[in-house]
């Protein structure tokens, strides 16, 4: 069967003009043969006689089967021996559309009450892109509870995704920043260094490559942030009674340490006066809705961990110690789930507890204040003219300059220390 | 007539039309194989004046005259560089090349490879390109894009008077057709001639404004409306980076994915049409070589996607603006424009 | 209880807080929140983990009688549930 | 039309234009097999019963000159100088091949012979030939390029547009038209309104002279004349060279355009039994077997040479897109 075109695979013997024993020369029509597209002269190259057809009329077969035997009138035979290629099979590989994900962007729904924020929370629904039904457009209880739960995939650029693999980060947990609230590389990183730790003290020296990132990172925090330190000298006596009362009645496992009472008022206040509870990101200061509270952790090999509280300005004392008591434990076991160690919008520094009387800590970016408590120790302590001896305990804030000045955070430092004369509002959650 | 200006590498001024007038008459001077043919190129002065008094200068035959025969005289221009000379052919604007795209495409950027690398070709094509002038559809098309898909030829876009005065020379020197886009509102702009084009090459984009922000990638007659909208830019805190590709084939992907690596966002600025730009090749590359450092999706400001109107109002409407290029690079930094 | 099964209960108390602590070398008048670099959470849990293991609730009043090693164990043996 | 008179031939002219055409000839049967035992892919364009043209015109040329063909090109690269082997090669598809087996049928190139190859976009060579003349107008170097192409490109607007610049510029160029009566499957009597091309080509003040193209004498005094004219400043000169096809314009055409009377007809002047005949007495049988055999040898060589031939390494697929060791 000849090849008669550049498309043609096979073809079908329409008619046979020679027949069995016919002498043909070179260039004698022998057949016609239909292309699929028409049809066509089939010629022979030899001369000689037919031998014998070896398909039939109406028979389709590939380019180069032999169709006829030839005889030549003096030599023997010679059929060209052809091999015609195969038609290679197209593999059908139509690649399946990947589906497509509309998300529609709503209004920005007003968050009031603690209450509905920690269902939000609890059942993975952003609020921000809930429409408010409440009165003033607030979110309400039942918004909540007929929300969609957010895109099981929450945002996260590609770019934060390969950072968090590398830096065993759950990006999907972070706090994102990004278009959309996506969770971009900046989150991660400071997720990361977050980790690393908030040095106060020296340290005995620790593995290098804690060491260096905690280097990179302060020199960071001191080129970035306009740092300033104000202190306020607390009356603890009140807190010192309360806890005593608190934890005759308990058994140890469920005492409370005074750092939960000085978490939760610091929480309690950073909610209320501006300036001190977010992230300062590409060149602007960013509020974050809730108190996302870290833990300055002693780590005992060295290094520090904050581990955060989430919305911690609505929990109350006792919560706080269930919360700080598991999470920093685990901290110092290392058994810390990588969400507990999202982006803080605010920290605490509790190192006091092991005697440094003040600490004046170091911000650690992006965050834009620190509180640092140092230890309760008994001072002399005048009031209303009389001088007295009490247990005290100095509170510090590290500010950011470029968000907050020393005003505001003594109006900050004053919350927390009246937070500290009412122990027993710290029982329930704010209204 | 201008005189020639003594260049004894003082910082000049000058205009876009006559640097690449000078380019034009050194190349001319210099080797006797150069030649430029074009309609209207000799006694009228060049359609926008770029040769003016260049015949006067080298005689009609190497300054050429053509009826109004886009295949002959292009399909002359690929026989004549087979035959030894250095042609430059002039096609008066884009629009017109449309009618010698078979010589261009079939003949001048294939014949190497399908000779199996016998017969190289040493052309150089200039036209004019792009809109912004109200001469309407058939006159202000931006097709630079379709260019850049052909292998076998380079596609360069002089967007400074250093380009102007300086890409000519390298282009002449490669061995294969290189076709330069002049922008047609560029001829008139004026600005500071450095040294800088005496060592122009033909190969590599260039940071136009540093930033660390986002990227702004453009080319030829959109470079002046991406430093504006730089300019607008940092006034809103965000540092933007200005590249301007100059060269679209090949493209420098090096410079491109160095940029983004370091600000993690791209804004694509082309005068083509959106669909299938040379703007949607650029975000395609920095998807594959860039994805892992990308905050949010590469944008892409084009021209939008209508035939030109006549009318000054719906044509800048049309047109890539500041405005556009600021509410893209800000989507991408995460503040909605 | 008798003083090596208190002092024994301290130890492995001690060794799940501090277990990089050489508790071996631990004197026993050696104040444990400085020796041990303890702070306010740990001696709580040192305390969670005595109860836990001897059912002995020190009350917070009595903390500074089982600073020490030897205070721990003199104040379990003393107050040892009835057998 | 210009024909010769019957001057008698002397016989070593006599043999190299017969061995020329029969060169030409055997070569494009065996082109035929080849192609139906699938050895061959693509389009192939066979030039048997035209062969005078080639024979005829390449005579008139000197190695310095530039020949710009199409796709039916096969007899203009063998008789210009492109070695069978490599032509062969070529449609196997090898690195052999004259165009590293890039090309195919339709796209041989032969820089040493100055063949600026086939061109596949009909009328698509003729810009390219009056910008090789340009060049060499320019240079002021006493050379011709000539030009083949059908009938069928007089359609095109490029011939119009390179009719009257190599005019206007008095361009070295000497224009061969091919005219074989179809374009494809379109009689020209259905395409143009004057079929006379050679008419049509005196409109744009070029001279024009029609040929018969089945007499290779014909065809050569009238190509030594043109050709002499353009290399001496006569600027550019046209050959209406009319001829037919014996076989399909390719190996896929039923023919449904013409009728098989109408091929019988024109191959009672097959070129080669016409000038056979103008021969006699002075060519004999033996010269004829001679040059079979000769032919044969070459043919057999060429496929040899083919079938030995290696595929271009699949990295070498982008070499050449642009030159190599550039600036």
């Amino acid at each position: 069967m000849p090849s008669l075109g550049a498309d043609m695979d096979a073809g079908t013997v329409v008619e046979w003009r020679v027949h069995p024993g016919d002498a043909v020369h070179r260039g004698d029509v022998v057949a016609v043969i239909d292309t699929d597209k028409s049809d066509i002269d089939a010629e022979v190259f030899e001369d000689g006689v037919i031998g014998e057809l070896l398909v039939g009329e109406g028979e389709k077969v590939p380019v180069g089967t032999p169709l006829a035997t030839i005889v030549a009138a003096s030599a023997a035979p010679a059929t060209p021996e052809v091999t015609a290629p195969p038609p290679a099979a197209v593999p059908d590989t139509t690649p399946e559309a990947p589906p497509r994900r509309s998300r529609a962007r709503g209004a920005r729904g007003r968050v009031v009450s603690p209450v509905v924020r920690r269902l939000a929370r609890a059942r993975g629904v952003d609020t921000t892109a809930l429409a408010g039904t409440g009165a003033g457009e607030v979110v309400t209880r039942h918004d909540v509870e007929v929300a969609r739960p957010r895109a099981l995939r929450p945002l996260v650029s590609p770019r934060a995704r390969a950072l968090a693999a590398r830096e065993a980060v759950d990006a999907a947990a972070l706090h994102g920043t990004g278009p959309n609230g996506a969770v971009i590389g900046a989150d991660v990183l400071s997720a990361r260094s977050a980790v690393e730790a908030v040095p106060t003290a020296p340290r005995p020296p620790r593995g290098d490559s804690m060491q260096q990132r905690i280097a990179s990172l302060m020199e960071r925090a001191n080129r970035e942030i306009p740092h300033y330190w104000v202190t306020r000298d607390i009356d603890f006596s009140r807190a010192s009674s309360w806890l005593s009362a608190y934890n005759a009645t308990r058994p140890p496992a469920e005492r409370c340490v005074a750092a939960a009472l000085l978490l939760t008022a610091t929480a309690r206040a950073a909610a209320a006066v501006a300036g001190f509870n977010g992230h300062y990101v590409d060149g602007a200061y960013r509020p974050a809705d809730s108190v996302e509270l870290g833990i300055v952790v002693v780590v005992r090999e060295g290094g520090l961990l904050v581990p955060v509280l989430h919305d911690a300005a609505t929990l109350t004392v006792a919560e706080t110690m269930a919360q700080m008591g598991d999470v920093v434990r685990r901290a110092r076991s290392g058994h810390l789930r990588s969400s507990e160690v999202a982006q803080p919008t605010i920290s605490v520094s509790n190192l006091g507890d092991q005697g440094a009387d003040e600490v004046l800590a170091v911000i650690y970016p992006p965050q834009v204040a620190l509180v640092g408590f140092g230890r309760v120790r008994e001072r002399p302590w005048a009031e209303g003219g009389l001088l007295g001896v009490r247990p005290v305990v100095t509170a510090s804030l590290a500010g950011d300059h470029r968000v907050s000045d020393g005003h505001q955070a003594s109006r900050l430092l004053a919350a927390i220390d009246d937070a500290l004369q009412h122990p027993e509002s710290l029982e329930e959650v704010t209204p | 007539m201008t005189a020639v200006r003594e260049e004894a590498g003082a910082v000049d001024t000058t205009t876009y039309r006559d640097a690449m007038r000078d380019a034009l008459r050194d190349a001319l001077r210099d080797d006797e194989r150069v030649f430029l043919m074009g309609e209207d190129v000799g006694r009228y002065g060049g359609c926008f004046a770029v040769s003016m008094g260049l015949l006067e200068e080298f005689g009609p035959e190497r300054v050429r005259d053509t009826p109004l025969s886009e295949s002959a005289f292009v399909g002359a221009g690929i026989g004549a560089a087979l035959g030894g000379l250095r042609p430059i052919v002039e096609i008066m604007t884009v629009n017109f090349s449309l009618l010698a795209l078979d010589q261009i495409m079939n003949n001048a950027a294939t014949l190497l490879h399908m000779s199996g690398g016998q017969f190289n070709v040493p052309l150089v094509i200039r036209m004019t390109t792009g809109a912004g002038r109200q001469l309407a559809a058939q006159h202000s098309h931006s097709l630079e894009g379709w260019y850049t898909h052909i292998p076998g030829i380079k596609v360069l876009a002089p967007a400074t008077i250093d380009d102007a005065r300086g890409m000519l020379r390298p282009a002449l020197d490669d061995p294969d057709p290189v076709l330069i886009f002049e922008h047609g509102s560029l001829y008139n702009a004026s600005g500071p001639l450095t040294g800088e084009w005496r060592t122009c090459d033909i190969a590599h984009a260039a940071v136009r404004r540093p930033g660390d922000d986002v990227t702004l990638l453009t080319y030829g007659g959109t470079l002046g409306v991406t430093l504006d909208a730089a300019e607008a830019l940092a006034q809103h805190g965000i540092d933007a980076e200005v590249v301007d590709l100059r060269v679209l084939r090949p493209l420098d992907d090096a410079t491109i994915i160095d940029s983004v690596a370091r600000t993690h966002r791209a804004v694509v600025v082309d005068e083509g049409w959106r669909t299938l730009s040379l703007a949607a090749e650029v975000s395609a590359r920095i998807m594959e070589q860039a994805f892992w450092e990308l905050d949010a999706p590469v944008e892409r400001v084009c021209s939008a996607e209508v035939p030109m109107p006549y009318a000054r109002h719906l044509e800048q409407a049309a047109l890539p603006q500041p405005a556009a290029i600021v509410a893209a690079a800000r989507r991408t930094v995460g503040r909605d424009g | 209880m008798n003083p090596e099964q208190a002092a024994a209960a301290v130890r492995a108390v001690l060794a799940s807080i501090a277990p990089e602590a050489d508790l071996d070398a631990l004197g026993p008048d050696a104040q444990l929140q400085e020796e041990l670099d303890l702070d306010s959470m740990n001696f709580l849990d040192l305390m969670a983990g005595i109860h836990e293991r001897t059912g002995i609730d020190v009350p917070e009043r009595d903390y500074p009688l089982v600073a020490t090693l030897a205070g721990c164990i003199s104040y379990l043996c003393s107050h040892a549930p009835a057998a | 039309m210009s024909t010769v008179t019957d001057a008698p031939v002397t016989r070593d002219h006599a043999l190299a234009l017969l061995r020329d055409m029969v060169r030409v000839r055997r070569f494009e049967e065996r082109c035929v097999e080849l192609y139906s035992e699938a050895r061959i892919r693509g389009f192939m364009h066979l030039y048997i019963g035209e062969e005078a043209i080639a024979t005829g015109v390449m005579r008139a040329l000197t190695p310095d000159d530039a020949v710009v063909a199409t796709y039916r090109e096969h007899g203009h690269a063998l008789l210009r100088g492109v070695a069978a082997r490599a032509v062969m090669a070529e449609m196997f598809g090898v690195v052999e091949g004259c165009s590293r087996g890039r090309g195919g049928s339709m796209h041989l190139f032969d820089a040493a012979t100055r063949f600026y190859g086939g061109n596949a976009i009909v009328g698509g060579g003729l810009p390219i030939a009056i910008g090789l003349a340009l060049a060499d107008r320019l240079a002021g170097r006493a050379r011709v390029t000539a030009c083949f192409f059908g009938e069928g490109a007089v359609a095109e607007g490029e011939f119009h547009e390179c009719m009257n610049l190599a005019a206007l510029w008095q361009l070295p160029v000497l224009f061969c038209c091919e005219n074989n009566l179809y374009a494809m499957g379109t009689a020209l009597s259905r395409s143009e309104s004057e079929t006379d091309v050679a008419l049509k080509a005196t409109s744009y003040e070029v001279p024009a002279w029609p040929v018969d193209g089945m007499d290779v004498l014909a065809v050569e005094s009238a190509a030594a004349r043109a050709a002499d004219a353009v290399r001496n400043g006569g600027g550019p000169h046209f050959l209406e060279l009319r001829t037919y096809r014996f076989r399909a314009h390719s190996m896929y055409d039923p023919e449904r355009y013409r009728s098989k009377d109408e091929v019988e007809e024109w191959k009672r002047r097959d070129p080669i039994a016409l000038f056979l005949a103008r021969c006699d007495g002075v060519v004999d049988e033996t010269d004829m077997t001679t040059i079979e055999e000769d032919v044969a040898a070459e043919i057999d060589d060429a496929i040899a040479f083919a079938d030995a031939g290696s595929p271009e390494p699949i990295e070498d697929l982008t070499r050449f897109v642009y030159s190599e060791g550039a600036a």
